[in-house]
């Protein structure tokens, strides 16, 4: 069953806030604390919110099942491909190849305390990104085949 | 200067202390979650506080964090205890 | 002052924690004592990694440059991650013991036997 | 490398090939002998029907010893033992985890204490 | 003792003493209801008062060092403390709700209009 | 001294509530002891200069594992040693 | 650089990576056709087992292969100015790893190859083929890593995996029951390992084994952090009296995941042989540990082999049988390492026992996996694991039935089979060390015989039943798989001496020398 | 396509405020301003239809979100500091006489009944119970029911409001 | 009653030892931190992250992490195997 108007609109509001501040704290993993798994869980709770404010049935209209799966290898395999690449360039599987090169995350940071950049870390955004996204994905879908295990269907 | 945020944090903590009575003794499930609900907003209260103490500007972001979330495992709660889950 | 209270909290916990999942019979029950645990483990950790003074170990405006050991705190989050999958496998596990059963209660989830 | 070199054990030798040649040969030598007898069964007669004492011969299904029959003798020879192993496996998952504590807990006296 | 100072003090003051006004109503106050008035409101305002002790002083350190992380304190603090607020009204009204739903009647209760609506 | 104590109180209610896990025979209430369980341990997360493991406590303990903890006790019985 | 020369560089890092990729990738081929999914269950697994046999060979020929994660080159394990430390995750593949590894991917295949018929009439295949794969990466991983907390992150993947994979079949509720069981218990173990974990931290700042050994002061800590490593370890590897779980876990799965639990649980087994003789060695009472490593293993014979007596599930009876063959393991190398101090006893009898029980965990995984296989055949024709419901199945079935002879004839020690070469190494070696423990063995493995020999009775002889009239042979996958590993089981038992010179031996001796294992990590420290 | 812009924008903004005092492009720095777009665009894409679901953009207006930036601290802290004055008072004397009413909101948007429910939880000694989803009623649990209104059977939401008229502001905000 | 001798006796085992742990350990001044000490020292050159551990997590330790997600990945298949539909003919378990 659906809750309350309020808390319906309460969560229409907040699951953008949500979404736009796990993906803040997945981007900004190598600058303050937070990373991948944390932003990935914060964005997987606001699914939550979703899924308890509205009915299981309508909730798998939106939030669907397929897709998320897809985010979650999406994200493991890119998490995977992204160590892989390392060995193209024929250095060794999780070598950081890209910091200090200049390119995307590749801006070289002195030692000792700085206010931070983004643009820096070479492949650790891009791992944490990856693991966002698959944290997502993966939380979300708990919940969802967690619902549908209850008897009565449609609550 | 600092100690003032700490006295502030000192006093919150002992207060967290007495709204944990109320979960223990509360007759009804919904007076604990009102209970945890008010623990949740010391928390959230202290740990902003303590981001001062530690002079540590960014891990403030771990309350917001906090605000943003806590509400939800009390709506789940809520909607148990009204019987529509 | 402290002293090592925080190593003694740890025990207590994994005592309590212990208990929980001895002497209950109640699968979600149980598997609160097993989060119990788990925490206690990772406080363990993170107990061990904190050092007097030190800051957290995050270089972007950090006011010190004593830090407190940053291993640890890797170590945790990989443990808290294998928590969470651990609840809910378990939990499922549950849910369709109970369908299957009709009961969560150790006691009678005891067909295999002998 | 010598693929038919006996295993040493440090006590003594097994050299599986030589057993396996020397089996064989047994094997041969008892089917040779086995061969020369005369046999007395002939097909297509009375000798195939088995006789029971003049009685109805049981089915097919009803001939097969089951397992629970099996070493019936040997169980109850052994039933002390059996009855105090038996219901230890309990089935429940607490006396499981009790005994993982208990003997994890042994285990703590007899290591921190004795070595 | 600077302006700011003086400022802060009381935000804090004020804060904390909300804070146990909504902790003792918690305690004090004789059902689920009236309870709630008094973690919500006062738990809330107390906390958004202490964290608007941080924006001040944030904001003051900001404009007297021109350190703009100051200002990054100051704006998360005040997001924490907006957030919250809207949340636990959210919150409250939801227990409330399931509470009511579940059979549990305000006490003392001169009328209950929502008994009898039947909803 | 006065910056000690504050751990102090928060480590003693994380014995406290583990306790209350422990007792509760309705698992609403255990749950929800454990929910306050999981706030206390990112506190002293937090204190102990681990914001990211803080983090990860929260989004976790805050949110998902309670819901999943109570669907699960939707699914089941809400009450320790209730009859099947 | 050449194909050959990568994969020699990087097969550590493939041997774990490819089952994950695998894996990765599982659900979404399962969406699109069932036929693109067998494809690519197979060509991956033959691609795994390919790259684990290169490995192997590289290590059998030069020594221990090194691999460090995220470093700039493949073997530089220590950085030039960390002052001679490990700082990142470490792959330390020796022999005792290589030989583990060969296992894994022998009897993956075989399993594989049969799962793919055997399983074709149930849902949620990509789940299952998925979870195999975590399972095979989660082996892999616990067998090579050189890190502590990295096994027990692959620890975790492994009972998470082989727990979804027990409670496979949901119909009944059973399945469930037994992987709620089995998890509950191993999560309360890697609990304790964890704590472990925090011990050795704590106290060295290390993570990796070497560097853990290197610095080993076998304090009080270190003592409690040992018990519990070594009853989580024992717990998972189904030592008597820990070892619960197993009937119940090895009994319900489907009987293809049972062959590989088999393979699961020696990975434990040899996390626990890592634990005592790597990381401590002789700086531990050796004769204390070793003794009570010795009493779990004649406790599990024992108890094992009479417990599957009386039996009636067929599956349930070899998984008591299971536990009583891996009592003849723990002896073996308790045996070993309770000489471990004495340099004449150990090369008088102690390598011998240590090979006889090394040797015998190759052997248990080759026949054990066949006899589970012919048990899952069985089950698969007729639908019933009950051994009072069969009878005269050896007139339809008659490969299963062969298959079945010869691992019951190698598990119960009979020549010219396998099972009886690691025996009497074990035997021989135990008999220097106490007569008595030497007899318990050869009892053990008598009354192994008879339970076969009911077994057999009860399953294969007897007239044709009217109910299994139209019972026909297995499928030909399925034969297959039984087939590998039932020439394995012949051609390891006819030529024992150049496996255990050329695998065991180098596995016994990597795993008795600590100094050369802490020198290959850390460069002649 | 306008949720779609609306809600990313709205992301965008949340995302320069958790990110000022970053870089010197005003208070921000050009990585920040290029991930702040990428990320807004994601959430756009995956929240469109949960923050537009009313597909009424009346709140888009510029006097409508003045009208909010004024709302929240004066009218709204004002009453929200008296009520919490009241509580005050209440707890320490245990003075109350409370009751569930009904309120009449008169307003019609979701956002609206929204926004009065939650002015009304965190503000005069009342809490929102309940709401009729029809005819958008709320039902109040108060501390203090004044003499004689427990007889009425709905009371308007001005009533409630004895400082500041917030209803009337919410409907020029909301509506 | 057993039971819960036996239950009392080995916490107690336990609780000593872990105490011994408890106390035999110093809080706030960690014995060596030489590994963690190069973490800190190097981290920031070789992996670019201010926040060290980040840097531990992704790329020190970044094997862990890869475990780490495949732990949920597993839990999660398994949760989707638990609540799977079942097909007709599917082999049914005997008892």
């Amino acid at each position: 069953m659906r809750m309350s108007k309020i808390v319906r609109t309460a969560a229409d509001i907040l699951y953008p806030a949500i979404l736009i501040f796990g993906l803040y704290i997945v981007a900004h993993g190598h600058l303050t604390p937070g990373g991948g798994f944390q932003g990935g869980a914060v964005i997987a709770t606001g699914g939550a919110l979703v899924i308890v404010a509205y009915n299981y049935k309508e909730v798998t209209g939106w939030l669907k099942k397929n897709v998320l799966t897809g985010q979650e290898v999406s994200g493991l395999v890119g998490f995977i491909g992204v160590g892989l690449l390392a060995l193209a360039f024929g250095q060794v599987f999780f070598f950081n190849y890209l910091v200090g090169s200049g390119s995307i995350f590749g801006m070289p940071v002195p030692y000792g305390i700085n206010p931070g950049e983004l643009n820096t870390a070479g492949i650790v955004p891009l791992m944490n990104f990856a693991v966002g996204i698959e944290v997502w994905g993966g939380l979300t879908v708990v919940i969802l085949y967690m619902l549908s295990g209850l008897e009565k269907e449609g609550c | 200067m600092i100690d003032v945020w700490i006295l502030a944090v000192f006093c919150l903590t002992v207060l967290m202390a007495f709204a944990v009575v109320r979960l223990v003794l509360g007759p009804t499930a919904p007076d604990r979650v009102i209970a945890l609900d008010t623990v949740n907003t010391l928390v959230i209260a202290s740990m902003i506080l303590l981001g001062v103490v530690f002079q540590e500007i960014i891990i403030v972001d771990v309350a917001i964090v906090y605000g943003l979330l806590s509400f939800v495992s009390t709506l789940y709660i809520a909607k148990y205890i009204g019987g529509e889950l | 002052m402290l002293w090592n209270l925080p190593f003694i909290t740890v025990v207590v916990l994994t005592l309590i924690g212990l208990v929980t999942v001895l002497l209950k019979k109640n699968i979600i029950k149980i598997l609160l004592g097993i989060n119990i645990l788990n925490s206690a483990a990772n406080l363990f950790l993170i107990t061990l990694g904190y050092r007097e003074g030190g800051v957290a170990p995050i270089f972007t405006l950090a006011p010190s440059e004593l830090m407190v050991l940053p291993t640890p705190q890797a170590l945790v989050l990989t443990s808290i991650v294998i928590g969470v999958a651990t609840s809910a496998l378990v939990l499922s596990f549950a849910i369709v013991l109970q369908k299957k059963y009709g009961t969560v209660d150790i006691d009678k989830i005891r067909r295999l036997h002998g | 490398m010598d693929l038919i070199a006996p295993l040493l054990t440090g006590y003594g030798i097994w050299a599986p090939v030589t057993w396996l040649v020397a089996f064989v040969a047994a094997v041969i030598v008892v089917y040779l002998l086995w061969k020369t007898g005369e046999s007395s069964y002939k097909k297509g007669t009375e000798l195939e029907r088995p006789y029971l004492s003049g009685n109805v011969e049981p089915e097919k299904g009803a001939v097969h010893i089951r397992a629970s029959n099996l070493y019936w003798g040997f169980l109850q020879a052994l039933k002390g033992y059996y009855d105090v192993l038996v219901p230890v496996h309990t089935g429940i998952l607490t006396d499981y985890m009790i005994w993982f504590v208990a003997v994890t807990a042994l285990v703590l006296v007899i290591v921190g204490m004795l070595s | 003792m600077t302006v700011v100072e003086i400022l802060i003090y009381t935000c804090l003051v004020i804060g904390v003493v909300f804070n146990s006004l909504g902790v003792l109503g918690l305690l004090r106050f004789p059902d689920l209801y009236t309870r709630m008035h008094a973690t919500t409101k006062a738990t809330t305002f107390g906390s958004i008062f202490t964290s608007l002790a941080v924006v001040v002083y944030g904001l003051s350190m900001f404009f007297s060092q021109n350190a703009s992380q100051y200002l990054n304190l100051a704006i998360h603090a005040f997001l924490a403390a907006a957030f919250l607020a809207f949340t636990n009204a959210v919150s409250a009204h939801a227990i409330a709700r399931a509470a009511h739903k579940s059979g549990i009647k305000p006490m003392l209760a001169v009328v209950d209009r929502l008994e009898e609506a039947k909803l | 001294m006065i910056e000690q104590i504050p751990q102090i109180l928060v480590l003693l209610g994380l014995i406290v509530s583990a306790v209350l896990t422990f007792h509760f025979k309705d698992l609403l209430a255990a749950t929800l002891a454990a929910g306050l369980f999981s706030f206390l341990i990112s506190l002293e997360f937090y204190i102990l200069q681990a914001p990211d493991v803080a983090i990860s406590q929260a989004a976790i303990g805050a949110g998902l594992t309670t819901a999943i903890f109570i669907i699960a006790i939707r699914a089941t019985k809400r009450f320790e040693g209730e009859g099947s | 650089m050449t194909v050959a020369d990568f994969l020699f560089t990087n097969a550590p890092a493939l041997l774990v990576v490819i089952p994950l990729f695998a894996a990765f990738i599982c659900p979404v081929a399962g969406k699109i056709s069932s036929t693109i999914r067998n494809l690519w269950v197979m060509g991956m697994m033959l691609v795994t087992a390919a790259v684990a046999f290169i490995l192997a060979f590289r290590v059998f020929v030069t020594g221990p292969v090194l691999y460090v994660f995220g470093a700039a080159a493949a073997n530089l394990a220590v950085p030039l100015d960390s002052g001679g430390i490990p700082i990142r995750i470490i792959f330390t593949v020796d022999a005792m790893s290589a030989f583990m590894d060969i296992i894994c991917a022998i009897v993956g295949v075989s399993v594989l190859l049969y799962s793919l018929s055997s399983e074709s009439r149930n849902s949620g295949l990509e789940g299952y083929y998925t979870l195999f794969f975590l399972m095979i990466a989660g082996v892999f991983g616990m067998v090579s890593t050189g890190d502590l907390f990295n096994f027990f992150v692959f620890l975790e993947i492994l009972s998470l995996a082989s727990a979804g994979m027990i409670a496979y079949r949901i119909d009944g509720g059973l399945a469930v029951e037994a992987a709620l069981k089995y998890f509950i218990l191993s999560t309360l173990g890697a609990i304790f390992v964890l704590f472990a974990i925090g011990v050795y931290y704590g106290q060295y700042n290390a993570l990796n084994i070497a560097m853990i050994a290197q610095r080993m002061q076998f304090t009080m800590l270190d003592k409690i952090a040992l018990v519990l490593l070594v009853a989580a370890l024992a717990m998972k590897c189904g030592a008597v009296p820990l070892h619960f779980w197993t009937p119940d876990a090895y009994s319900m799965a489907p009987s293809s995941v049972t062959a590989f639990l088999v393979v699961a649980s020696q990975a434990s087994l040899y996390g626990l042989f890592r634990v005592v003789f790597t990381m401590y060695n002789i700086t531990m009472n050796c004769v204390t540990v070793g003794w009570i490593i010795i009493i779990f293993g004649v406790l599990s014979m024992v108890v094992g082999v009479t417990m599957a007596i009386p039996q009636k599930d067929i599956k349930r009876l070899m998984a008591y049988h299971a536990v009583s063959q891996t009592g003849y393991m723990l002896l073996g190398v308790g045996v070993g390492l309770a000489v471990l101090g004495n340099t004449t006893l150990t090369s008088a009898f102690g390598f011998m026992a240590m090979e006889g029980g090394i040797f015998h965990i190759f052997n248990h995984a080759m026949y054990k996996g066949l006899l589970f296989l012919t048990a899952g055949a069985i089950f698969y024709r007729i639908g019933t694991r009950d051994l009072n419901r069969m009878g005269g199945l050896g007139h339809t079935m008659k490969y299963t039935m062969i298959f079945f002879i010869i691992g019951a004839l190698a598990i119960a020690g009979i020549p010219p089979f396998n099972g009886f070469a690691s025996k009497l190494m074990i035997y021989e070696s135990v008999y220097l060390f106490n007569p008595l423990l030497a007899i318990i063995a050869m009892v053990v493995s008598i009354l192994t015989l008879a339970s076969f020999v009911k077994v057999f009775h009860s399953v294969f002889m007897g007239p044709k039943l009217p109910e299994y009239a139209d019972v026909k042979e297995a499928p030909l996958p399925m034969l297959i798989g039984m087939g590998i590993l039932a020439a394995i089981v012949i051609l390891f038992g006819l030529f024992p001496q150049p496996v255990v010179d050329i695998l065991v031996a180098p596995a016994a001796h990597a795993l008795a020398d600590q100094g050369g294992y802490i020198a290959s990590v850390l460069g002649g420290a | 396509m306008i949720p779609f812009l609306v809600t990313t924008g709205m992301a965008f903004l949340l995302y320069l405020i958790l990110t000022a005092g970053s870089g010197s492009i005003g208070f921000w720095s050009l990585s920040e301003l290029a991930m702040g777009a990428v990320l807004a665009m994601i959430t756009g894409l995956v929240t469109r239809k949960f923050l537009c679901r009313s597909e009424s953009y009346r709140l888009l207006s510029p006097i409508r979100l003045l009208l909010l930036l004024v709302y929240v601290p004066v009218p709204f802290f004002i009453e929200l500091m008296k009520a919490n004055l009241d509580v005050a008072y209440r707890v320490i004397t245990l003075n109350i006489r409370p009751g569930i009413i009904r309120v009449h909101s008169g307003l019609k948007t979701d956002l609206g009944i929204f926004m009065l429910a939650n002015s009304i939880t965190l503000t005069p000694g009342t809490l929102s119970v309940g709401i009729d989803e029809e005819t958008n009623d709320l039902f109040i649990h108060t501390i203090n029911i004044a003499e004689g209104d427990e007889k009425k059977e709905i009371i308007e939401s001005t009533e409630l409001f004895r400082l500041v008229n917030l209803p009337a502001w919410i409907r020029r905000i909301a509506e | 009653m057993k039971k819960v001798l036996v239950v009392g006796a080995s916490l107690l085992i336990m609780a000593a030892f872990f105490g011994m742990i408890a106390l035999n350990l110093t809080f706030g001044s960690p014995k060596t931190t030489d590994m963690d000490d190069y973490f800190l020292r190097n981290g920031q050159e070789l992996t670019g992250s201010n926040n060290e551990c980040t840097a531990v997590v992704f790329d020190f330790r970044g094997f862990d992490t890869l475990g780490e997600s495949t732990v949920l990945f597993c839990a999660i298949v398994g949760v989707g195997l638990m609540f799977r539909k079942m097909q007709g003919g599917e082999e049914y378990e005997d008892e």
